[in-house]
């Protein structure tokens, strides 16, 4: 039904709605997914909820038509002047009255306002429930960049062995920076590992990773040359800006690092790993910890 | 790694853009939306069924009762989650209050609030109860009486708002809405309708079967205004005291 | 009294949640009782529901909230459940897992969240009401709240545990909203061009004005697909689930592992059937050409992935991943018996997963740890547990006598028949994957080798731990007997498969699939 | 053609309040501008006959959100890095 031309006059002048809510959806989807604070995600998510709700309501408007409530000659309660004989003698004054088609045209579709109820409220509760989340990992880890969180979380998991051997990176760390490939479905996963690859494209050539797990296709395992950097970084504390952790790393180090930083050779073969779990169970057995929940 | 994410974002915002072409006219009655026959019989009969002025009201708490009880449970839900995840939380940094400032309530400030909490609390009530004829109803009402407590907590500090409104009573006052809810839809089966079917009220409120709709929406909206008010204020509590309900804003 | 089954199932856990709620300030004591009873009641309206569905000459029940009815309404004005065999059969799959897994969680609640009995029965409860809400509604926007009410106590219930729980959870919740938001851009999208959000009025919609070539449709069966697809954890958008199952208090991962994805499962499969109709979801969109290879990516890297764990739990959830795999390569090879294959395996899954589960949460009660090296010699200590996590196992791999196995040979039939090979040899791949898995983990635990190959005891079998290690100690009954009980039922329904896939094939009479070599 | 300029003003001020609130450094100014668009939000729907829903977004969107997370923003550090 369009001729040409007048797509962009379609869009741009009659339903500047429909091209207004795509943009603020792309913007909150953008945000969710780029941002680095745990907040400023939140408002990302808020501003996508919004959008949706946008469109619903502007599929409700009816050109010229009055707010769903009914005028005071529809009222079905006729005036409030007469209210008192008003329900008992229903035809006496106009009572409640089906009305025809040309009257409904007078009044908006109130079907999408009622949903519309729902998904404000339901935005809120869920946006109720992140804040407290992240509360719990500013108690966790004293930040709330996902950047930092994500090297506190894996320096944690790498620190729990008091002899500290460069652990060949199993794979339950790309796990958690398993990058989801853009496969032709346009992927929602924020997980962290974008911006993994956005400090370490700075840093030197990441090597696979040495474990035997064939590299998957999606998956970027993170070398223990970077883990090394990395952990030296949490170690030490990451600087203000941990965009850049290799430098930051260099700079920090003239604090004393309390673990001795014994760095062998990563060997890439199985062995390797074999003797790091096995050197990891026997440390892990004597002190029986409860296990990190 | 912006750049890398904004691939997805495109894709989606291509597709909906490819959509958009082939949306109905804007605003035109003979849309799909609008013309069917669903919205056709909110718009006509919500006076004959109901007698209810306001058909959104109608619509959320009649009509589609089902779903706004499941809202109210999804506000029930984000405040025991709240409570959940931070009750005796610790952490490193948790204990660290960095800006705890020992000072008591401002005269100006005070006196105004009092003054001002009164009215908000009275608004709230019309809200709730007027949401049949104007815009307003349980939801809204809810938060406004809500807020008026988060005022409370604002101006003097929050124990004397945790005085009024302890959070143990706002789990029960929560509770209490959504049995309200359930209760009349409860009610309206054990007297022989389906699930929240009002119109059975008639059989033992000496009204007729629409205004036993009438007069049980407006139940309804009470059960929901508590919860509402409730996990507001409760929300607020936790979030703002990392649910120690010690010092806070 | 009974006419209203289905809305008891509903009723129950809902006001118990709000007792539990309530009372449980008084005495946390009273919490685990509300749970249990409140699961049974909802689990006894629900067999009289399908008493109720098989009874009926068209084996389907519409039950109109708020009086509506259909002689004198309009289909949509009130919210209607629409409960189906299929609809009736997950349903009472939520709430057996529910129940089981509600006796089980007595003592790991009190242990590993301490004072937060009340706030986790609450929580508990509601996740099933939301589930079984999923499977019975009959409205898509009804079907979004209900969506949120799960995921919302899913959030909750997780986060619950440690800080490190905490930061698995702010994932799950970016991606479930964005998950959640796209399904009801896509009911938005179907309300602008239908009129209506009753799920059979938009299904005769669709037929009466030939929507199936509008692009406005088109984008509506893409955005709810993705939705569902994110939040069934398919495999581009998993990377919220390993962290999240792992970090989660241990009930809650029982809770959750058998039940959301495969939830997920029954939203795409009702999607696909009853809303957009066999015709508009195979012949006039090309997914039918996409999914598959999609699916055989998703098995091959999740089975990898779990290959490479070196923990229990970790593991398990890969599984999950790949799982959900092949019950959407099932769906989407568009063939009779691979819809027959795709529902068996949302049943028989659940029960697999939640064998698996307990008995992981039994080993991490007991052994203190799930991770591989900490677990030698477990059989000769906690043999009944070991039993009843490896006919799990065995299930999920898929020999005869379980429920995997014929689940999975429907799958596989649907395969061949409708030649899509590369299904059919990625599921062989995987099945082959799994079995290293879980021979692997009775390898650690039964011989005397560690993983390096050196001999730790002095030869045939002897572990070289000394008696205190592998006395007898078992773990305790309270959550001994729900594991015993989910792995004899895994094997019951293997047995009694016939009757379950002649229920299935009543339901799926209706919708003209193709049985020979389909499009 | 007032209605069709104030509907139009409206919905470019919504863009910009949405992209000042994620590109500003600090939380608590981001969280005040987000305040702005949800009250930008509600009067558009206002303007298209929303009523019941504007109201909604008023008080629980603009309100209730605004306050629990500047509430929030007060326990966790004010400096944003993006």
């Amino acid at each position: 039904m369009f001729e040409d031309g007048s797509i962009i006059n379609e869009l741009f002048i009659e339903r500047l709605n429909y091209l207004i809510y795509v943009v603020l959806l792309l913007i909150g989807l953008h945000a969710m997914i780029a941002k680095n604070n745990l907040i400023k995600k939140l408002i990302g998510m808020s501003i996508f909820q919004t959008a949706i709700i946008l469109f619903y309501v502007s599929v409700g408007v009816k050109e010229g038509a009055t707010i769903p409530i009914y005028l005071p000659e529809h009222d079905p309660h006729g005036s409030h002047a007469s209210h008192s004989d008003g329900n008992e003698t229903e035809q006496s004054n106009h009572g409640p009255v089906v009305l025809d088609a040309e009257l409904v045209k007078g009044y908006s579709n109130p079907l999408p306002h009622v949903l519309m109820l729902t998904a404000i409220v339901v935005g809120v509760a869920t946006l109720g429930l992140a804040l407290a989340l992240c509360l719990r990992i500013y108690q966790g880890y004293g930040t709330i960049e996902e950047d930092e969180i994500l090297a506190k979380i894996e320096g944690q998991e790498m620190g729990t062995k008091p002899s500290v051997v460069v652990k060949s990176v199993d794979s339950s760390k790309p796990a958690t920076s398993q990058s989801a490939k853009p496969a032709s479905k346009p992927k929602g996963s924020s997980s962290p590992s974008p911006k993994r690859s956005k400090a370490s494209p700075r840093t030197k050539a990441k090597a696979t990773s040495p474990t035997t797990k064939a590299k998957t296709s999606g998956a970027k395992p993170v070398s223990p040359k970077r883990k090394a950097a990395a952990s030296k970084s949490t170690t030490t504390g990451s600087k203000k800006s941990p965009a850049k952790p290799k430098t930051a790393a260099s700079k920090s180090t003239t604090k004393a690092k309390p673990k001795p930083r014994a760095k062998p050779k990563a060997k890439p073969t199985a062995r390797a790993k074999a003797t790091s779990t096995a050197k990891k169970a026997t440390a892990s057995k004597p002190k029986p910890k409860t296990p990190k929940k | 790694m912006k750049k890398l994410s904004l691939i997805p974002v495109l894709l989606v915002g291509a597709l909906l853009i490819y959509a958009a072409e082939d949306f109905p006219e804007w605003g035109s009655p003979s849309a799909p939306a609008s013309a069917s026959p669903l919205s056709s019989h909110f718009i006509s009969n919500t006076g004959v069924d109901t007698e209810v002025p306001n058909m959104v009201t109608a619509v959320l708490a009649d009509y589609r009762g089902f779903d706004t009880m499941f809202e109210t449970v999804v506000v029930f839900i984000a405040g025991m989650a709240v409570l959940a995840i931070l009750k005796n939380s610790s952490g490193p940094n948790s204990k660290k209050k960095i800006f705890h400032i020992e000072t008591e309530p401002d005269i100006i400030v005070t006196n105004t609030v009092r003054l001002l909490i009164p009215v908000i609390q009275i608004f709230a009530f019309y809200v709730l109860a007027h949401g049949h004829v104007s815009p307003g109803g349980g939801f809204q009402g809810g938060v406004v009486m809500g807020a008026s407590f988060i005022m409370i907590a604002l101006s003097w500090d929050l124990d004397t708002a945790l005085a009024r409104f302890p959070v143990e009573r706002c789990t029960v006052v929560a509770g209490l809405g959504i049995i309200l809810y359930g209760g009349i839809g409860l009610l309206s089966m054990f007297l022989g309708g389906e699930f929240l079917d009002y119109a059975e009220l008639a059989n033992i409120f000496p009204v007729s079967r629409e205004m036993a709709r009438y007069h049980a929406m407006l139940g309804v909206e009470i059960g929901v205004g508590l919860t509402v008010t409730a996990i507001m204020f409760s929300l607020y509590a936790n979030l703002s005291t990392e649910g120690r309900l010690k010092g806070g804003l | 009294m009974m006419e209203n089954a289905i809305a008891w199932i509903l009723i129950f856990p809902l006001f118990g949640s709000v007792a539990c709620a309530i009372l449980g300030m008084g005495n946390k004591k009273i919490c685990y009782p509300i749970a249990v009873l409140s699961m049974a009641g909802s689990l006894w309206a629900g067999i009289e529901a399908l008493r109720q569905v098989i009874a009926s000459e068209e084996h389907t029940i519409s039950y109109i909230f708020g009086g509506w009815t259909l002689d004198q309404y309009p289909r949509g004005v009130g919210i209607e459940f629409y409960a189906d065999i299929l609809g009736i059969l997950i349903t009472l799959v939520v709430l057996g897992v529910g129940l089981i897994v509600a006796i089980y969680s007595k003592l790991p609640v009190q242990e590993e969240t301490p004072g937060k009995e009340p706030l986790f029965y609450t929580l508990f409860l509601l996740q099933i009401t939301g589930l079984a809400g999923i499977c019975l509604t009959g409205d898509a926007f009804n079907l979004y709240v209900l969506i949120e009410v799960a995921a919302l106590t899913g959030y909750g219930l997780i986060a619950m545990g440690s800080n490190r729980a905490a930061a698995a959870t702010f994932n799950y919740v970016m991606l479930g909203t964005i998950g959640a938001s796209l399904y009801l851009l896509g009911v938005g999208y179907i309300y602008i061009k239908t009129g209506t959000l009753n799920m059979i009025g938009i299904q005769q919609a669709i037929e009466a004005n030939g929507l199936a070539d509008s692009a406005t449709m088109q984008v509506a069966f893409v955005l709810v697909g993705i939705g569902i697809l994110i939040k069934m954890a398919f495999f581009p958008f998993h990377a919220w689930l390993p962290n999240a199952y792992c970090n989660a208090p241990t009930t809650t991962s029982c809770l959750l592992a058998p039940l959301v994805t495969k939830v997920m499962i029954y939203v795409m499969i009702r999607m696909v059937l009853s809303v957009f109709g066999v015709e508009f979801s195979f012949e006039s969109t090309m997914w039918v050409d996409v999914m598959p290879w999609l699916v055989v990516v998703a098995i091959l890297c999740a089975a990898i992935m779990a290959l490479a764990q070196r923990e229990i739990k970790r593991m398990l959830a890969y599984l999950i991943v790949a799982e959900v795999g092949y019950m959407v390569g099932g769906i989407w090879i568009y063939n009779y018996y691979g819809f027959i294959g795709s529902i068996f395996h949302v049943i028989s899954d659940a029960c697999m997963t939640l064998c698996l589960f307990l008995g992981a949460g039994l080993i991490l009660r007991k052994a203190k740890t799930t991770k591989f090296d900490g677990l030698r010699g477990l059989f000769g200590k906690m043999p009944l547990t070991m039993t009843g996590f490896f006919i799990g196992g065995f299930s999920i791999i898929g020999l005869p006598p379980t429920c995997g196995f014929f689940s999975k040979w429907y799958l596989i039939t649907g395969g061949m028949v409708s030649q899509r090979w590369e299904y059919m040899v990625v599921l062989m791949f995987s099945t082959m994957v799994m079995v290293v898995l879980f021979f692997r983990l009775i390898e650690r635990i039964h011989l005397a080798v560690t993983e390096s190959g050196e001999n730790l005891g002095h030869g045939h079998g002897d572990l070289g731990l000394n008696a205190e290690q592998t006395r007898f100690d078992e773990g305790p009954l309270s959550m001994l007997i729900p594991l015993l009980v989910s792995a004899t039922i895994v094997i019951v329904v293997g047995i009694y498969n016939q009757d379950v896939v002649s229920l299935i094939e009543i339901f799926l009479s209706d919708y003209n699939l193709p049985r020979g070599t389909g499009h | 053609m007032g209605l069709e300029l104030f509907n139009t003003l409206i919905l470019l001020l919504l863009v910009v309040a949405a992209l000042i609130a994620l590109r500003v450094k600090d939380l608590l100014t981001a969280s005040v501008v987000f305040a702005v668009y949800s009250f930008l939000m509600c009067l558009l729907w206002a303007e298209m006959g929303a009523v019941d829903v504007a109201f909604t977004e008023a008080t629980v969107g603009a309100g209730i959100s605004t306050v629990v997370m500047i509430a929030t923003i007060f326990n966790l550090k004010r400096k944003s890095s993006d």
